[in-house]
């Protein structure tokens, strides 16, 4: 058997990366591609990664995902939302392939989806906010109302809570993932009416940008964005995409790989918190790393009952934690989130 | 309120508003001497990158002023080449610009994604702007104080020296400009160059001061604004002012009154209405003009020598 | 020295072999330029411009890609031949594809043949309605379309948010943003079974053809000709500016919304906030392209469906990043807009003129 | 009035075997003329003869492939317009180059080189005005001038610079008499004050009454010198066209008042803003084998009239336009044309035709109403291309064939081809304006035969003109358009063109003496 296993090495295992947005946007797309420079990393010439980068969601998705399995790659990962059904289409069309989609909710024998649970990280930088913050006002800034955004919102406003029963959370919708000035004119919006910490749920550095400037603490998207507020940048919601490529592509050259859905977090080492910065004060670095031991050990989960919502509406009954069936479709905020 | 949220607020109105007062002043001239040029948006992203680009080599925010200013050019330079040497369609040129300008500076920008600089700071000393309502005076930086300059200059110029009237003779009738002797071409490259360097440096007001990084797509669609607010101002550079102004009003005052939680709109609608409005705009002038005569130049977007 | 001579008349030939030229140069200055920054310029430019056209399984995606862009180049340039620059087809092309969706939110739980016919009907009035503001605007009031249609697409994707966030989310969705998928009677059929390609694509190509007849055979193609070139020979031989401003946007927006309809209907299978990629300023392109003839429309959306597969190849196999691409369109546009001077002029070397004076 | 040039000093101009050529067009070969300080000049030639690129050369405009010019005595290279300032040249062009939309004062500063403030360049051009007794409102904006106040500006700016030699091309084509006497008397002045004037003009009369030299051109070359203070007009004209020249044949019986074809009563248009002129209560009415002169002034209303009689203007009422007795004030331009109402306006390129289009399409712009074009909305190309065809041989059209760009013809075969177009139609009325304007002298005759020709198969031909001459010899009866409104119509015979003239000027008119009719 040694011989034949010599000659499959030769021909390297192809494993392909769809991604949404440009490599280089320091953001999303970024993080999945070092995801798979881990895995090239890991496998050396045993493997041999390609992607397509700024790919529409929609049809030339589908078009993307045939074009890097007619080419020969055996594990696709498709990186966005919106390639779900493009990728089940393709799926269809080639069922020795496997294909990894992230985010969504349609699987099939060869395609298995995974997502991080980023609401635990949020969890985390609120505990944090709700110490840092004098004025016990923090600004969010949003892209858009879908439950992804919303999980985080209610997530970083329950812990902040927790520290501050009287913590206000000021969202500001921007109507877009992407528009730098538009995100640092909501970051001065927000700190103008008196928010001290800033957080965000788009993709640019901006917000923390002008959070630097104007003295107040922000947070770190996607990414460590330290580099561009020294002094603002408390932490951030870094995702790490490599430890679960690498042991998908293991799987799927060893033979092992299943369908499945795997939603991973701070336990999994999916999500993870950048350094705190020096300013953070003991007490919040405390209470930080007590949400984290918490959700790691399982003993804490960042919706648990009583919950309700802005209308009053019971959402989770004293002791009750979310299901994930819950999470993944959530459209109420809680109290005391302006929205 | 206090006084020193409101001084906040206009020195937010006042930089959101800059680098489009700058690109349309620009614009403005260019478009005086009967050039439409339609590729705002992507000499904006030339000079946005550049600048960052230079800045975060030298170390220099100046240096990286300059640089924008030149890449501007350049560009309005190829589209120069293009309708005023070729005699191509203007707006079918500028529509090409804007691609180019999306490609290359996304290209050129690859390696400084991640990377930051020290933005541009205030032109004067923080003692000077220690009261709030002082920093209303000299709380700016020299790109903001520029602007105004610009609007005074451009508008001296157009209106009260024989080189700008030159200019909009050009605009008005190429051919008795030809006739009389003036190099039609020669100066409506100048102004699409002038157009150019405005746009640059209000592309790099983005990379250099609001915020200072460089990401693709950063003036996301501000040269647009910048093109309708020249028709706004019926191509009268005063106008261009209170236009830059307004605008930057409109979307602060909106992202103010969010953080307020005075807003009940629907995000979407609120995203709309400013194209909303700028058509309202646009609607009201024209009624506004059916009695008098015509704002634009009259040889807007026409070739020289005719097709 | 060279010089620029007039030539009498536009010349035939440059016509059509001024866009070959301008591919050429493109290709080559593509492969210099993308070579003197580190990548293989000629495996660059090969997997852009040959590998689509010679691998088979990649003709369905060229189809697929180009119809769209066919059909709103076609209602484009039929009013940039008019002087009409509606340069906001994409905001037409969504709310063709809006009022589309809304027949198939309708009829969901029907059946019938008349249902896609309807959905057609649905997107083509609904991308003419949207084309209809700026044309009352620019008759009525001299507003340039220009800025007005522009605008109007914005407010078009926002309106699209607001539907698939609001009233039209699937509720099966988990909240995501997005409308039910088409029922089957509801999705394009495919030319052939397991093919790719749908009903939409010779659709399009017959359109060119109608678009062609009427633009060159016609007295209504007549009058869109006469009235952007001369409009007071037009008005003087009896053609209505306005008629034809009218005509030429509501023309553009019902084929951008019919573009829409059917992408929304074939490749898509329902509405997304992701819908809009662009269509509509891409098609200007098709439409220069094209020199604003029907025939060239069809050669044109071919070439950027090349370049927009090809791009992806490129990126997967010499790593070329998306944004060259984007160089590589408006590298072609613009050799395209300088080769058009062939058409008018030619190259001569220039006489040396006797010296008149001592 | 003139003085006697200077015989012993140095020709003020003086050109040596300057050749120009065009691809495939030799628009000067081997001209030699000389003009000496003070002398008014005639340049005299057909269409197309070279005048222009001779004058164009002079002024630096355009660069002559061979040949010496010399100023004054000396051997000069004109580099440009502003070399050609400074030497102490200006020129009136043919077509103004002016800016509508600016003032007197800015239009003049943009013609002069150096830099002068306002105020002091107001003190000059009133000094100016006051010498030669031109009135001019320099703070006025252009659009809002007469023809022959914008034709001030132009000489304004040149005399400015104290020309030595001033240039004008063709400058009387769009003046009332009283405006081209005034012009004459200005001349005269800057003449004897030491300029020299180079004129060109295709009216022979006004160069009898103003020149003291003529140099004759005929296809880029000099073909003649004359004095024309005593040659006649006709022996000029001949002399021009190297032919003899060809008087309209009158076809007989003259017995004219038929029918009324196409009546107007009460017409009132608003004109088009900013610049348009209002018609006022226009009425008149034009018989069956009849030819209605209508005279005035450019910009009195005439474009105006002809775009409200073609219908690209709707008259408010029904009833204010009749043909044949049918009410079509509201008809369309293409309900007009079917119905046997067609019309040439002035402008050619552009206008009456796109120059664009093959001749064969400019064919489809206005024939197919009457003729079997297009019947079912399809253009049927054979028919097109035979008709353009037969225009084209009947109507002596040098051209290639109806394939041929409507833009490449000399403005006179353009011409000829428009009119064929609509003559070959058989209207029931036609309305022309300035059929033979910058036509020389054998088309223009080719075109007024074809006029009366067709007055004379019974129909109603209305002649819209600035050119008296042209309309004395064409017209039955003549009317005078001015500021919008229209006079009673008067026979020519026994017409004073005095009165005319009065008439043509409004209130401010002056009498005086113009030769009459010619050829
Ligand atoms: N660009 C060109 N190249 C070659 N020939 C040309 C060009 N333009 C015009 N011609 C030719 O030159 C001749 C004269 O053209 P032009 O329009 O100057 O005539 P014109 O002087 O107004 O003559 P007329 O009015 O008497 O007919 C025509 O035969 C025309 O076909
Ligand atoms: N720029 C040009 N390019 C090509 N041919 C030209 C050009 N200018 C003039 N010509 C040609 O040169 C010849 C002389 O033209 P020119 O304009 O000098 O005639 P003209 O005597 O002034 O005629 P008109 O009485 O019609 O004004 C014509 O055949 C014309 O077509
Ligand atoms: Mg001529
Ligand atoms: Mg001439």
């Amino acid at each position: 058997a040694l011989p034949l296993a010599g000659a499959r090495a030769q021909a390297p295992f192809g494993v392909g990366f769809v991604y949404v947005g440009p490599v280089g946007d320091h953001g999303w797309t970024w993080t999945h591609d070092q995801g798979r420079k881990a895995v090239e990393a890991a496998y050396g010439n045993k493997v041999k990664t390609s992607f397509i980068e700024n790919v529409a969601e929609g049809p030339d998705a589908a078009r993307a995902i045939r074009q890097l399995a007619q080419a020969g790659d055996q594990l696709i990962f498709t990186t966005s939302f919106g390639f779900m059904n493009p990728t089940i289409q393709v799926a269809k069309q080639f069922p020795k392939i496997k294909f990894e989609h992230a985010t969504g909710y349609q699987r099939a024998e060869n395609v298995a989806t995974y997502n991080a649970r980023f609401y635990e990280g949020r969890a985390v930088i609120g505990t944090i906010a709700g110490h840092m913050s004098k004025s016990g006002q923090a600004g969010y800034i949003a892209s858009f109302p879908i439950p992804e955004v919303v999980m985080g919102i209610n997530a970083f406003h329950l812990a902040a809570k927790k520290v501050n029963p009287n913590f206000k959370t000021k969202v500001i919708w921007a109507s877009t993932w992407y528009d730098p000035a538009k995100e640092a004119d909501a970051a001065k919006a927000l700190i103008d009416q008196g928010c001290d910490v800033i957080t965000q749920h788009t993709d640019s550095a901006a917000a923390l940008q002008a959070a630097e400037q104007r003295g107040v603490f922000a947070f770190g998207q996607a990414s460590d964005m330290k580099a561009f507020a020294p002094k603002a940048h408390l932490s951030a919601i870094v995702d790490d995409w490599s430890g679960y490529y690498v042991k998908r592509v293991k799987e799927a050259m060893d033979g092992t790989w299943k369908s499945g859905d795997v939603w991973g977090g701070i336990k999994d080492g999916m999500v993870k918190l950048a350094p705190y910065n020096d300013a953070v004060t003991p007490a919040a670095r405390a209470a930080a790393d007590e949400v984290q031991k918490g959700i790691v050990a399982g003993t804490l989960h960042p919706f648990t009952g009583e919950l309700k919502d802005q209308k009053g509406t019971l959402r989770l009954k004293a002791g009750e934690t979310a299901s994930d069936e819950i999470l993944s479709k959530m459209d109420w905020y809680v109290d005391g989130v302006q929205a | 309120m206090t006084a020193a949220i409101l001084v906040s607020i206009f020195m937010t109105l006042a930089a959101a508003a800059t680098p489009i007062l700058l690109a349309s002043l620009g614009e403005l001239v260019t478009e005086k001497a009967g050039v439409l040029n339609l590729g705002v948006e992507g000499m904006m992203l030339c000079g946005a990158v550049a600048g960052f680009a230079v800045a975060y080599s030298t170390g220099s925010v100046a240096l990286g002023l300059i640089a924008a200013t030149l890449a501007g050019v350049a560009a309005a330079m190829i589209f120069a080449l293009l309708t005023l040497g070729l005699g191509s369609n203007q707006v079918a040129t500028g529509l090409a610009l804007t691609i180019f300008g999306i490609g290359a500076s996304s290209l050129i920008g690859a390696g400084f994604v991640g990377r930051t600089i020290t933005r541009l700071g205030p032109l004067f000393p923080a003692d000077y702007a220690a009261h709030p309502w002082l920093r209303l005076v000299f709380g700016h930086d020299v790109v903001v104080y520029l602007s105004l300059a610009l609007v005074l200059a451009v508008s001296l110029f157009l209106r009260r020296t024989k080189a700008g009237l030159i200019l909009r003779a050009v605009g008005e009738n190429a051919d008795s400009a030809h006739a009389i002797g003036y190099r039609v071409l020669a100066i409506r490259t100048a102004a699409t160059a002038f157009g150019g360097a405005l746009a640059g440096l209000g592309g790099a007001y983005f990379s250099l001061a609001l915020t200072p990084m460089w990401a693709d797509r950063l003036t996301a669609g501000r040269g647009w604004i910048a093109l309708a607010l020249v028709v706004f101002a019926a191509w009268k550079p005063g106008r261009l002012l209170i236009g830059a102004y307004l605008f930057g009003a409109v979307a602060t005052f909106e992202l103010q009154a969010k953080a307020a939680g005075l807003s009940f709109i629907a995000p979407e609608v609120l995203a709309m209405t400013p194209y909303l409005a700028t058509i309202v705009v646009l609607t009201m002038m024209s009624l506004g003009r059916r009695t008098g005569g015509r704002d634009a130049p009259a040889c807007l977007g026409k070739p020289f020598p005719a097709p | 020295m060279l010089e620029w001579r007039r030539r009498r008349e536009p010349s035939k030939a440059m016509l059509y072999l001024s866009p070959l030229i301008a591919i050429g140069l493109t290709m080559l200055t593509g492969m210099l330029v993308f070579g003197a920054i580190g990548y293989d310029g000629l495996r660059a430019v090969t997997a852009i411009f040959v590998t689509p056209l010679i691998e088979p399984q990649r003709w369905a995606d060229l189809g697929v890609k180009a119809a769209p862009l066919i059909m709103i180049a076609l209602g484009l340039a039929i009013g940039f031949r008019a002087n009409v620059w509606n340069i906001g087809a994409e905001g037409q092309y969504v709310m063709g594809a809006i009022a589309g969706t809304g027949v198939a939110l309708l009829t969901h739980d029907m059946t019938g043949w008349w249902i896609l016919p309807a959905m057609a009907l649905a997107g083509v009035v609904g991308g003419a309605a949207y084309a209809a503001l700026p044309a009352l605007l620019k008759v009525r009031l001299q507003v340039s379309e220009i800025l007005t249609s522009l605008m109007l697409t914005y407010v078009a994707v926002q309106f699209l948010y607001y539907l698939v966030r609001g009233p039209w989310k699937d509720p099966d969705g988990f909240n995501f943003p997005q409308t039910k998928m088409f029922s089957a009677s509801q999705t394009l059929p495919a030319v052939a079974e397991g093919s790719l390609v749908h009903f939409g694509v010779p659709l399009a190509v017959l359109l060119a053809l109608v678009a062609w007849f009427v633009m060159a055979k016609t007295v209504a193609g007549y009058a869109v000709r006469v009235v952007g070139r001369a409009p007071a020979a037009a008005r003087h031989g009896g053609f209505d500016a306005n008629r034809v401003t009218w005509a030429a946007l509501l023309a553009g927006g019902g084929l951008a919304g019919l573009a829409g309809i059917f992408e929304a209907a074939g490749p898509f299978g329902q509405l997304t906030p992701q819908f809009p990629v662009g269509y509509g300023f891409t098609a200007i392109i098709v439409a220069f392209l094209g020199r604003l003839s029907p025939p060239g429309i069809v050669f044109g959306a071919l070439v950027l469906a090349v370049t927009y597969v090809g791009g992806e190849i490129a990126q997967s196999t010499v790593r070329l990043p998306s944004a060259a691409t984007g160089m590589f369109q408006a590298l072609l546009l613009f050799f395209l807009l300088a080769t058009d001077v062939l058409v008018r002029y030619r190259l001569a070397w220039k006489a040396r003129p006797a010296r008149s004076a001592p | 009035m003139t003085q006697p040039p200077d015989q012993t000093a140095p020709s003020r101009l003086a050109l040596a075997h300057v050749s120009k050529s065009f691809p495939g067009v030799k628009a000067n070969q081997d001209i030699s003329l000389s003009v000496r300080p003070g002398e008014i000049h005639a340049l005299l030639g057909e269409n197309g003869a070279g005048k222009s690129t001779l004058v164009k050369i002079i002024y630096g405009v355009q660069r002559a492939d061979e040949g010496q010019i010399s100023f004054d005595g000396r051997p000069v290279e004109i580099a440009s317009p502003k070399a050609a300032r400074k030497l102490g040249i200006g020129m009136v062009f043919q077509h103004f180059s002016l800016f509508d939309g600016m003032t007197v004062l800015e239009n003049i500063a943009l013609g002069l080189d150096e830099t002068v403030p306002a105020e002091e360049l107001k003190a000059r051009i009133k000094a100016i005005l006051d010498s030669y007794s031109l009135p001019l409102d320099p703070d006025r904006e252009v659009h809002t001038l007469s023809v022959g106040e914008r034709q001030r500006i132009e000489i304004v700016r040149c005399l400015l610079q104290k020309p030595k030699l001033l240039i004008m091309d063709e400058p009387t084509s769009v003046l009332t008499p009283q405006e081209v006497e005034r012009l004459f008397e200005t001349l005269r002045q800057i003449a004897s004050e030491g300029c020299s004037i180079l004129y060109i003009s295709h009216k022979l009369h006004e160069i009898k009454a103003l020149c003291e030299a003529a140099t004759i051109l005929r296809g880029g070359k000099v073909v003649a010198t004359c004095d024309p203070r005593v040659e006649t007009t006709r022996r000029m004209a001949e002399l021009m066209i190297g032919a003899e020249l060809k008087s309209i044949e009158r076809p007989a019986g003259d017995g004219k008042a038929g029918a009324a074809r196409l009546s107007v009563e009460k017409l009132d248009m608003p004109g088009e803003p900013p610049f348009g002129t209002n018609l006022k209560a226009i009425s008149f009415s034009a018989q069956a084998g009849e030819i209605l002169g209508i005279a005035g002034v450019a910009g009195n209303g005439q474009a105006e009239l002809l775009m409200a009689l073609s219908g690209e203007h709707l008259a408010s009422r029904n009833e204010a336009i009749r043909l044949d007795g049918q009410p079509i004030g509201l008809a369309d331009a293409g309900a007009r044309r079917a119905a046997g109402l067609a019309c040439v306006p002035e402008e050619r390129n552009g206008h009456a035709a796109v120059p664009e289009f093959s001749l064969a399409e400019n064919v489809v712009l206005t024939a197919r109403h009457r003729l079997p074009l297009a019947p079912s909305g399809v253009i049927r190309q054979g028919p097109v291309e035979a008709y353009a065809k037969d225009v084209i041989a009947r109507f002596d059209v040098r051209t290639t064939g109806p394939a041929a760009l409507a833009g490449s013809l000399s403005g006179g075969n353009l011409q000829k081809f428009i009119m064929g177009r609509e003559i070959g139609q058989r209207p029931d009325v036609l309305v022309v304006a300035q059929p033979t304007w910058g036509v020389d002298a054998g088309a223009a005759a080719a075109i007024r035969q074809a006029l009366v020709d067709l007055a004379a198969q019974g129909s109603a031909i209305v002649v819209i003109s600035q050119d008296l001459d042209e309309l004395l010899e064409l017209s039955d009866r003549l009317c005078v358009i001015n500021e919008g409104r229209l006079s009673q119509a008067r026979p020519v015979a026994g017409l004073k063109l005095e009165e005319i003239g009065l008439l043509m000027g409004g209130v401010h008119g002056e009498s005086h003496q113009v030769e009459p009719a010619h050829a």
